[in-house]
């Protein structure tokens, strides 16, 4: 018998997956099944099944752990199984499931993903994802309009602030995503908002839950709690879906009268409080791309759509897989840290898609939708017939 | 089975390296430190072998209190038995000194296979195993990238990686001692939870140096280093090519290149 | 385990030459998922594949037959795995062969046919040729996954009610099929007029997955059918059946769709689709024509016939929303259920004569009264009732042991022979042999059994080729 | 005062001198002239007179230890011939290359002979009879004078490359060959097969152009760009051990110490940082192009001309500026 909380997952994983009763139906919406060879462990009952008998057999290690571990770490955690499975089957917790068998073999030590290990000890050591040096983490407030980062308040040591602006690792160190955070900062001045950027930001932890290191996001949960807490902030607003996700659904004691946002959701409340007023409104096709962890895993698909109305109005285009329905971009789930085999690339399946609806413009909301949506642009041979654009992007340039 | 696997921390290479006032030395305060790499695999390679053959591992060091971050490491990762020789100013000692306190423990003990890293990142000496192996009188193969096959109690079999692509297999007989080479194996992640539980429950064996019997002290040090110095970078041929922006540099050095007929 | 070390390799360079190796996965986790159906009891050793191929054309899939037989390797085919009589389950090693990436699809509006590979998505085929104007013949359950491959070896109706539009594999004009020894061979015709005389079409539509691989399907465009949609409730399951029996004695003209749903499971489904109680067991059903106005006349020469029998209710739903709900209200009551008890759904498929109607549809109503282990397990009872076909649904609890899920499930495909013997019926939906062996033989007898025994050993002297199914198991 | 004596011991492979071996002859000739000590060659080996003839033409006296356990180098065997013959000749100092032979050979024979040994010197120098190496430290970003302590003899191992290659002169060629016969009791070790490298794949070190691809490139997806330039150059992609063992491209294009030795005409160095065992694999190279953000990493100590920037802004506009050449 192994640890207690290692035997604890193991009959969490064996209860859920015993109640599927293998009827198939999600993998009609599965984006990996679509986008990969087609085997049927590249598919959600076909993953969970795969730990199920994983643990049945107790094949958790040597080379069965690592195929295991291959079947497990290339879901993108999109949701799109547990949409369907609610719908139309017995609503199996599939995204769960596949984050605890995820999190038993970091512990039984055959994940992460080789590639994915550098990823944890960065956000150990420098608070972040990618390697950068943690000092360099406001870097990209050099590059962007002087007068937008002189009214910033850059919170540090017993400075408080009531609103937050969590930029984010992929907003704070992404060279061309500069614009995005350059963006909100400006509307925020725009509106005169009075909130705070804090100095030294660390990464909500978000990376290390989805790949199943369980134990490092509890630390980076806490120490972020702490500085949260020190700087008696009432409302976080976040630029990436996932740092929003984290902080409302997995942050264990995150004080509720917090209030936590994804920038749109604050940005729609000011539109309809006739703060935020877009002047020029624009006349390009524009059509929308729901973040997996803005709508399916948030239920947040109107108020980007709201803000998007205001400033194109009836050039704002529906694709024809939108809201419950949208094509997973292919970041999640700690795939943005490893390459998974494509046969036919999501991110160029997504821009194919929004190309047949006429649209110029794709709009996003996620910072890892948005730089896999510019790579498939790239990679489709579409650059200079389509753009992709945060909304935040879209809102600064229509004040 | 007994494995012994020798463990060094050495501090992380980025960043700027500051000399001692006294230019003696490198300023090792305020660097953060890490297992060396080359041992980090020599540990998953004995990990390895307790897991495919039910081998016991102990992992031992010499170092000081900071070592102890790393002998929780390796009692996270799965070692039966973490030693740390006790030594505060461990950053002085040089291979041989080491290697000796390390022949002190080791003789001690029964052991059929000491793996140690084939150098290090920092001094990159490569030489505590061969010395060891030497005074423990066991035959030695360096910089090993497989191991082919193993007769507990016996013998192996290892390949070891040679310049221009050779490799050559030899076989040992047991006792041995094998300095392994990076990309023999792919270490684990050891998870946060391991490490907070190693670090509650894990227990060290601290041993002084002065138990090992070494006679007076610490054994003598086979060579110091006397004055450290920053190479001045740039040979005396190299030129940099000018130019304000990335674009502009390429420009220019393709053009010097044209102009050379380089290209 | 089983020491198939050395089998797994010898397969893998034996069909190094016949398929991009990327494509034959001895992954362990694959190997069992391909074995995964709907009866998700627990995999036995003997049923773990050896190893999974995915061949793209048919001259891949020759390749594999011809290896197979060299190498007596027996061979199962797997599209969705969806076939609710288990037939792709394989019943000893083997190598399982994945249709997925057989998925060619191609209209050719100037031929007026379609062709499409047997690993194409039915809900993808049947959304695009209805975009186009066309119907499409198959509408399973599981159209949304289910694969082309298995509905057409079954032949399955599901939903659409033969008197109106015949069986799926009329309007299939030939197809291309691999024969257990790796030949390839084509059959049916390029134009409407389908052969008189020896058409080897029907020993692939339909066939089981006895005779061979089908690797290309060709299929009429069929034009597309304008609908009017009605409801009629009656008091007890006793009318409801007259009413079907009156629309076909008084030579009604017969609908495409006709559900129904008995009181029990009406109630659940009207609930939570906010529909207020149903007073009895409900019809839904969907007449059609080449104008709104011919579907609209043919929907109330069948109400005049439910009229006859004085329900509760019975009219044209005119309010696309309002049907859209009650339709919808059949397809939650499975998954609604499920996830209140946290059991699994399983039905049985009984088939009565238009003569014994009222008998059956209490028989089915009563389906697990006497069996031992589910007689006290909730029934709910729906079904095409057009087709005089009725689903008794049972909630099997998944934390049942192995054996017992085993047990649970004979009953029901015993149950269910023994009715559709009973009232002269058969499955229309999911096939013949695998779990419903038995009811062959006892409906057809056993020189009838023998006789598909003769051809199918004519046909694969190796048995090579999804054995077990013709067996059939428990 | 009889003068000491600097024993040099050479390498060879599958039947063929090493390069390294005309370096270490270089190196002791260099140091016997400067610290005034004679000089003696040694060569280990089974029949390899001929080896032994070929180096004999460059230095005065050459022992050639013959045995056919010395077939294969392996620790113990070769420890124990030349402990014999230095107990004869009393060397001051042994220097030998700093190779996965030498390194072992090195700091075994220290061990056994309880003599001091300086791995891996860049130099070596005398200052009041005790012997002092200069040694790098941080893969090449600091260097150390290391004293040895005083003793009778120091052994020393030299960096490869960092010497010369010893000019042929035909100086009067004493050969000393002695047939011994070891101990075998004493032999733990066999050496089963030498397993020369792997043929087929691409053989990197027929290119002019080769692009050395570092850990700087950051994943295997940006290989692409790498292999864009290569292409449009007529080069080939070469690159460093972490990039192999990474997996991002196969192990015949690895350049260094354990991979191969490349001499191209063009050998442009993207993100590399300079560890000493990949400089040694490519610093004979005729020209040397370093593209690296830190203007501090040792590959510019090789480099003829130096571009500081990140490869993914520089090597974009050099694809472009050589398109418009073409």
């Amino acid at each position: 018998m192994e640890e207690q909380h290692i035997e604890e997952m193991k009959k969490k994983v064996i209860e859920a997956v015993s109640k599927c009763r293998i009827c198939m139906s999600c993998y009609a919406d599965c984006p990996l099944y679509e986008s990969t060879r087609g085997f049927v462990t590249q598919g959600p009952s076909g993953i969970t099944r795969a730990l199920y008998y994983g643990i049945r057999w107790d094949a958790l290690d040597g080379k069965d752990g690592q195929d295991l571990r291959d079947i497990l770490y290339a879901c993108t955690t999109c949701g799109s199984c547990e949409v369907r499975c609610k719908k139309s089957a017995c609503n199996i917790p599939l995204v769960e499931i596949i984050e605890t068998g995820r999190k038993l073999l970091v512990e039984k030590m055959v994940g992460p993903m080789p590639k994915q290990i550098k990823v944890l000890e960065s956000l150990d050591r420098n608070g972040n994802p990618y390697g950068e040096p943690a000092e360099e983490r406001t870097q990209w407030l050099g590059s962007i309009d002087p007068q937008d980062t002189a009214k910033i308040k850059l919170v540090q040591g017993d400075l408080k602030t009531e609103t937050l602006l969590f930029v984010g690792c992929t907003s704070s160190y992404e060279r061309d995503l500069v614009n995005v955070p350059g963006s909100i900062v400006k509307i925020f001045n725009h509106m005169g908002v009075d909130y705070g950027i804090l100095k030294d930001e660390k990464c909500c932890g978000d990376p290390a839950l989805r790949l199943g290191e369980a134990g490092l996001f509890e630390e980076m949960a806490e120490k972020n709690t702490k500085v949260f807490e020190q700087a008696e902030i009432k409302r976080i607003v976040t630029i990436s879906p996932h740092c929003m996700s984290s902080f409302s659904q997995d942050y264990p004691d995150l004080p509720n009268n917090i209030t936590i946002q994804h920038y749109t959701e604050f940005f729609a409340e000011q539109m309809s409080a006739g703060n935020l007023k877009p002047q020029k409104s624009l006349k390009k096709k524009v059509t929308y791309h729901d973040p997996c962890y803005l709508g399916k895993h948030n239920d947040i698909y109107e108020t980007p759509r709201q803000i998007l109305t205001w400033i194109a109005g009836d050039s704002f285009v529906e694709m024809e897989h939108n809201r419950e329905q949208a094509l997973c971009c292919g970041g999640g789930g700690g795939r943005m840290f490893v390459e998974i085999e494509e046969i036919e690339r999501l991110s160029e399946k997504r821009v194919q898609q929004a190309l047949d609806v006429g649209a110029e413009i794709i709009a996003t909301a996620c910072p890892w939708c948005y730089s896999q949506i510019a790579d498939g642009i790239k990679t489709s041979g579409n650059e200079g017939k389509i753009l992709v654009k945060d909304i935040a992007e879209l809102i600064a340039e229509s004040l | 089975m007994e494995v012994i696997v020798a463990i060094r921390q050495t501090p992380l290479l980025d960043g700027e390296i500051v000399l001692t006032a006294d230019e003696k030395s490198v300023e090792i305060e305020g660097l953060k430190y890490h297992i060396n790499e080359w041992d980090l695999y020599a540990l998953e390679e004995a990990l390895r072998l307790k897991t495919e053959i039910g081998a016991r591992i102990t992992a031992v060091s010499v170092g000081g209190k900071a070592t102890e971050e790393a002998m929780y490491y390796c009692i996270a990762a799965g070692v039966d038995e973490a030693v740390l020789i006790e030594e505060e100013s461990s950053y002085q000692l040089d291979s041989s000194s080491i290697a000796t306190l390390l022949e002190k423990f080791t003789s001690m003990r029964v052991f059929d296979l000491f793996l140690t890293g084939v150098q290090s990142e920092d001094t990159g000496c490569g030489e505590v195993g061969a010395i060891l192996a030497t005074k423990l009188c066991v035959p030695q193969a360096a910089v090993v990238m497989k191991i082919k096959s193993l007769n507990p109690e016996e013998s192996i079999v290892v390949q070891r990686e040679l310049e221009d692509g050779f490799s050559d297999v030899q076989r040992l007989s047991l006792p041995a001692l094998l300095t392994i080479q990076t990309g023999i194996n792919q270490p684990r992640y050891v998870s946060t939870m391991h490490l907070r539980k190693a670090r509650n429950k894990g227990s060290i064996m601290r041993i002084s140096p002065l138990d090992l019997s070494t006679g007076t002290g610490l054994p003598a040090p086979k060579k110091t280093m006397k004055r450290a110095f920053l190479p001045e970078v740039g040979s005396v041929k190299l030129e940099f090519i000018d130019g304000v922006t990335a674009a502009d540099k390429a420009k220019n050095i393709v053009d010097r290149l044209y102009g050379m007929e380089v290209l | 385990m089983i020491d198939s070390e050395q089998i797994c390799t010898k397969i893998v360079e034996g069909l190094e030459e016949v398929l991009e190796k990327k494509y034959i996965s001895i992954n362990r986790f694959e190997r069992m998922a391909n074995a995964l159906i709907p009866f998700p009891y627990d995999i036995e050793e003997k049923q773990m594949p050896y190893a999974v191929v995915m061949p793209r054309t048919a001259d891949e899939v020759s390749g594999i037959m011809k290896f197979a037989n060299k190498e007596k390797i027996p061979i199962f085919v797997r599209g969705s795995g969806t076939q609710l009589a288990g037939s792709s389950r394989p019943h000893t090693h083997g190598i399982v062969l994945n249709v997925h990436r057989l998925n060619q699809f191609e209209v050719y509006e100037d031929y007026g046919y379609m062709e499409c590979g047997p690993g194409c998505v039915v809900a993808q085929l049947d959304d695009a040729l209805a975009e186009l104007g066309y119907y499409f013949p198959f509408h399973p359950g599981s159209r949304i996954i289910a694969n082309m491959g298995g509905v057409v070896s079954n032949n399955t109706s599901a939903h659409m009610i033969d008197t109106c539009v015949g069986k799926p594999g009329d309007y299939i004009l030939g197809v291309e099929a691999v024969l257990p020894n790796g030949d390839i061979i084509e059959t049916g015709t390029k134009g409407f007029r389908r052969p008189a005389g020896t058409d080897l079409t029907k020993f692939f539509v339909g066939g089981d997955g006895l005779l061979g691989v089908i690797t290309k399907i060709r299929m009429r465009l069929a034009p597309g059918f304008k609908r009017a949609r009605g409801i009629a409730v009656f008091e007890d399951l006793k009318a409801l059946a007259r009413g079907v029996q009156r629309m076909y004695r008084e030579k009604r003209p017969a609908p495409m769709l006709m559900e129904f749903m008995e009181k029990e499971a009406a109630k659940i489904g009207y609930e939570i689709k906010g529909l207020p109680e149903p007073k009895g067991s409900a019809i839904f059903f969907v007449s059609v024509g080449s104008t709104e106005e011919e579907a609209s006349s043919k929907l109330n020469q069948v109400l005049e016939s439910f009229q006859a029998e004085n329900p509760v209710e019975a009219y044209e739903v005119k309010d696309l929303d309002v049907w859209e709900k009650l339709w919808g209200a059949r397809e939650v009551i499975g998954s609604f259920l499920m996830q209140k008890s946290g059991h699994q759904w399983k039905a049985a498929e009984v088939v009565c004569n238009l003569k014994d109607l009222e008998e059956g549809i209490v028989a089915a109503k009563n389906f697990n009264a006497d069996m031992p282990s589910i007689s006290k397990l909730p029934l709910y009872l729906y079904g095409h009732i057009g087709a005089l076909s009725m689903h008794p649904g049972i909630l099997i609890p998944s934390d049942w042991n192995d054996e017992m899920q085993k047990n649970a499930l004979d009953e029901i495909f015993q149950k269910e022979a023994r009715l559709n013997v009973q009232y002269g019926g058969c499955g229309g939906e999911w096939g013949q042999f695998s779990k419903r062996k038995d009811f062959f033989v006892q409906r057809y007898g056993e020189a009838a059994y023998a006789f598909v025994n003769t051809i199918k050993k004519a046909a694969d002297p190796n048995n090579i080729l999804n054995p077990g199914i013709l067996e059939g198991y428990r | 005062m009889t003068k000491g004596l600097i024993l040099a011991i050479i390498e060879h492979r599958n039947n063929e001198m090493r390069d390294v071996s005309w370096e270490v002859i270089a190196a002791a000739k260099d140091f016997s002239s400067k610290f005034d000590l004679n000089m003696a060659v040694v060569l280990c080996g089974c029949d390899c007179s001929d080896l032994a003839s070929q180096a004999a033409k460059c230095c005065s006296s050459l022992y050639c230890l013959e045995s056919e356990q010395l077939k294969y180098y392996s620790c113990d065997r070769y420890g124990a011939a030349l402990q014999g013959l230095i107990d004869k000749l009393q060397p001051t100092v042994i220097v030998l290359p700093h190779t996965t032979q030498g390194m072992e050979l090195g700091a075994s024979l220290g061990g056994r002979l309880d003599v001091p040994f300086l791995p891996d010197c860049l130099d070596l120098f005398c200052k009041n009879g005790l012997w002092i190496g200069v040694r790098e430290l941080f893969g090449g970003k600091v260097r150390g004078e290391f004293q040895a302590a005083l003793s009778h003899l120091v052994i020393v191992s030299i960096r490869p490359g960092r010497f010369d290659v010893v000019a042929e002169e035909s100086v009067g060629n004493e050969i000393v060959s002695e047939k011994i016969l070891l101990d075998s009791t004493d032999f733990l070790t066999e050496v089963l097969e030498l397993i020369p490298p792997a043929t087929g794949g691409i053989d990197i070190t027929k290119f002019d152009i080769i692009i050395g691809v570092g850990r700087g490139v950051g994943d295997k997806e940006n290989i692409g760009l790498l292999e864009s330039l290569s292409k449009i150059m007529g080069g080939t992609l070469a690159a460093t051990r972490p990039v192999i063992d990474m997996g991002w491209l196969p192990r015949e294009r690895q350049v260094g110490q354990s991979g191969k030795t490349v001499k191209p005409k063009l050998y442009i160095a993207c993100g590399i940082s300079g560890a000493s065992q990949h400089i040694m694999g490519m610093k004979g190279s005729m020209k040397i192009v370093a593209i690296n953000t830190d203007p501090k990493a040792p590959i510019f100590n090789v480099a003829d001309f130096g571009v500081i920037g990140d490869i993914f802004d520089v090597i974009p506009p050099m694809i472009e500026a050589i398109k418009v050449r073409q």
